[in-house]
């Protein structure tokens, strides 16, 4: 039973808040959903909750089993999908799936990436480099990396971006699975997906 | 001859404290014009 | 902290992606090479035959180890920084792991250089070096000292508007203790001078690499994070 | 706004301001011609207590780098960024009045004596790290960034001390003119005098960091508002 527990978040920029004191918990089974407009920070909130960037002030905890474990320990466990965060274009697809696997700590499964690249709609683009992929294509291999080691928290920022109807169909039914008994973050602008989230969190301008 | 070096050096060390000094004291004065006129424009 | 030994697997990893990058794309083993050699051929042309003393032809190997260095070691950084996959690789390895990863990859990459220029070096210089394996010790400390403050700055300058003077004016202040005394050992083994007097070199680069290295481990996590 | 300014702030500058009054006073007119003592020798009086506060400036700029990295305060920041630009200035001075000394002194403007290196290696350093600050624009970035670099350029510093006279020697074995320290031949009234002139420049440095101090607050405080409005 994973958690996650942020107190009076704060972050500044060149001496201009972005945003201040938010606070939230979320366990697995449960689903939050970031809303607000662009620009008012949703990402910078998302790249805290992922130790990607130090808020201002404030903190977040992370906890599994009711122990409070450090980001390090969280790691294998959490998979993130962001328009600013990409793969490896110059390396193909299964290479890119190779070195996400072993630096979670996970033997290189190929049933499972193949699988993974079926789901997504992107069988047989396996050994094609990505830079070779579409925008579409990439946000699908996303998933495909975040999804290897079946991630007990999930973070999806704007995650139908770039995505065609059927890309749009796929992300919603892993959202599905992923709130029944997992953590999930949700970022977006889109009205249609804020009913993904139990839980929701304004962020004004 | 040996005078005027130490002179020199003594007046070198001098000048570039009173130069830096200067440069301090230039700063103060524009933060003064633009706080006076911030405050002058928010009172309008 | 994760376990020590998972800590060293991720940071293989990492060393193996980079690996496994540099040689499809090859832009930072070209950098290097090329510069390295091109400097070599225009030095030893101008003034190989000219006979100098190893006073000379030591601090000379040693700049051009250094400008070699600085033309590609901070690829290493500045290129997850450019195709944004920084965050991604911040998200999936402890900064320690990547640290140690991306060191390793640069200690290569300069080693793995100099294995090439060094002997090159001395045969256009025509200069006989009576103590060779002293020698070799000094270049291999040395340009592990160099290849490490080589990395903890491009980990810098790769968060800045990185630019490509900037590498160099940021590294030469902290390399200098390796160099000053890299430059002076290696002329002491080229002119076979007994060990005890290199011993003071070689205590100096190993207690600077070892200090440093410390540093860059502890500091590189508010470099890689902010 | 900012809190009352420290009211001994007002005795301690006359009290600087008298006592470098002194200072110069003494250097002038303490006993000349003491053994070996040659009246150019005064110079030890101004330009050595410059090259000491360049590295004292570059001492407390690490010290609030240090702390700036543990709390993430800006005020640090401001501390760390305001000794550097001091220690940067006075190793300017001290670099120019050094070799002015030494063109007088030994001949030439320079000739690598390991004083002269170390103070050059230390105006690279400041150069190293006001080139980092310009080329980054987040504020915290470049204050996390350039608090890393003066923190490792403060631990390579006891290196170069102890590796530059070593090997200099070694490098100019056939270096004549080093001459060995005038200031141990010092008399007790002029090592008195040198030790004020010591104590004085390091309270003008204070002062003047005190200066550069409030002005970095209050520009802040001002863009903050401008920001607001």
């Amino acid at each position: 039973m994973w958690r996650i527990v942020g107190e009076n978040i704060t972050q500044q920029f060149n001496r201009r808040t972005i945003f201040r004191n938010i606070s939230f918990e979320i366990k697995s089974g449960e689903s939050l959903v970031l809303i607000g407009p662009n620009g008012s920070g949703k990402t910078t909130l998302i790249r805290i909750i992922c130790h990607l960037l130090r808020p201002t002030a404030g903190k977040v905890t992370y906890l599994n089993e009711g122990k409070r474990i450090s980001f390090e320990e969280l790691q294998p466990h959490l998979g993130l999908v962001g328009p600013y965060l990409q793969l490896y274009n110059n390396l193909t697809a299964f290479e890119n799936y190779t070195f996400f696997s072993k630096i979670r700590g996970l033997p290189v499964d190929v049933e499972r990436f193949r699988d993974l690249m079926k789901r997504l709609g992107l069988a047989g683009r396996e050994m094609d480099e990505l830079r070779t992929y579409s925008s579409g294509m990439l946000q699908r291999m996303k998933y495909v990396c975040a999804l290897i080691h079946d991630p007990d928290v999930l973070i999806l920022d704007e995650p139908t971006s770039n995505l065609d109807e059927e890309g749009v169909q796929i992300v919603y039914r892993i959202i599905e699975e992923q709130k029944r008994d997992k953590i999930l973050i949700l970022a977006t602008n889109e009205p249609g997906e804020f009913r993904f989230g139990d839980k929701q969190i304004h962020i004004a301008a | 001859m040996k005078q005027d070096v130490l002179l020199w050096i003594f007046l070198i060390i001098w000048i570039g404290v009173g130069a830096y000094l200067f440069y301090l004291d230039r700063q103060v004065r524009s933060l003064k014009k633009r706080f006076l006129f911030h405050e002058a424009k928010s009172e309008k | 902290m994760t376990s020590r030994s998972t800590l060293l697997h991720k940071a293989w990893y990492v060393f193996q992606k980079d690996l496994h990058q540099e040689f499809r794309t090859r832009y930072a083993i070209n950098a290097i090479f090329l510069f390295a050699v091109t400097t070599l051929i225009v030095v030893s042309f101008s003034i190989g035959p000219a006979g100098l003393s190893a006073q000379v032809l030591s601090p000379l190997l040693w700049i051009i180890i250094f400008f070699s260095a600085m033309s590609g070691l901070s690829h290493i950084f500045v290129r997850e920084e450019e195709q944004q996959t920084s965050d991604t690789l911040r998200l999936v390895a402890p900064a320690n792991a990547i640290f140690l990863g991306k060191w390793l990859f640069n200690a290569v990459l300069l080693i793995g250089l100099e294995i090439l220029i060094v002997p090159l070096y001395l045969i256009f210089m025509n200069l006989e070096v009576k103590n060779p394996g002293g020698f070799a010790a000094i270049i291999l400390l040395g340009s592990l000292g160099v290849s490490t403050v080589a990395t903890i700055i491009a980990a810098i300058i790769s968060r800045a508007s990185a630019r490509g003077a900037l590498f160099a004016v940021l590294s030469f202040p902290i390399t200098l203790p390796i160099l000053v005394s890299a430059i002076h050992g290696t002329g002491m083994a080229i002119a076979g001078r007994p060990m005890v007097e290199m011993m003071g070199d070689y205590q100096i680069l190993f207690a600077f690499l070892v200090v440093i290295f410390t540093a860059s481990v502890l500091l590189f996590e508010f470099i890689w994070i902010i | 706004m900012l809190k009352n300014d420290r009211p001994w702030f007002h005795g301690f500058k006359i009290f600087t301001f008298v006592w470098m009054i002194f200072v110069i006073i003494g250097s002038i007119k303490v006993a000349p011609e003491a053994t070996g003592f040659v009246s150019t020798s005064r110079v030890v009086f101004f330009h050595v207590p410059v090259a000491w506060v360049a590295v004292l400036a570059f001492l407390v700029s690490a010290v609030f780098s240090i702390r700036y990295l543990r709390k993430k305060q800006m005020e640090d920041d401001i501390w760390a960024s305001s000794s550097a630009a001091l220690g940067f200035l006075f190793a300017i001075l001290a670099t120019v009045t050094g070799s002015m000394w030494a063109k007088h002194e030994w001949g030439s403007y320079w000739n690598w004596d390991p004083r002269e290196t170390s103070i050059v290696i230390l105006l690279l350093i400041y150069a190293a790290y006001f080139a980092l600050r310009s080329a980054i624009d987040s504020q915290e970035t470049k204050a996390q960034l350039s608090a890393v670099y003066s923190i490792l350029a403060f631990v390579t510093v006891p290196f170069l001390i102890f590796v530059v006279p070593r090997v200099i020697f070694t490098l100019h074995p056939q270096n004549p003119i080093f001459t060995n320290e005038p200031k141990q031949r010092m008399t007790p009234s002029i090592r008195w005098v040198f030790f004020a002139s010591l104590f004085g420049f390091t309270l003008v440095y204070y002062w003047i960091l005190r200066l550069k101090v409030d002005i970095e607050r209050i520009k802040q405080r001002m863009t903050e508002m401008e920001d607001k409005s």
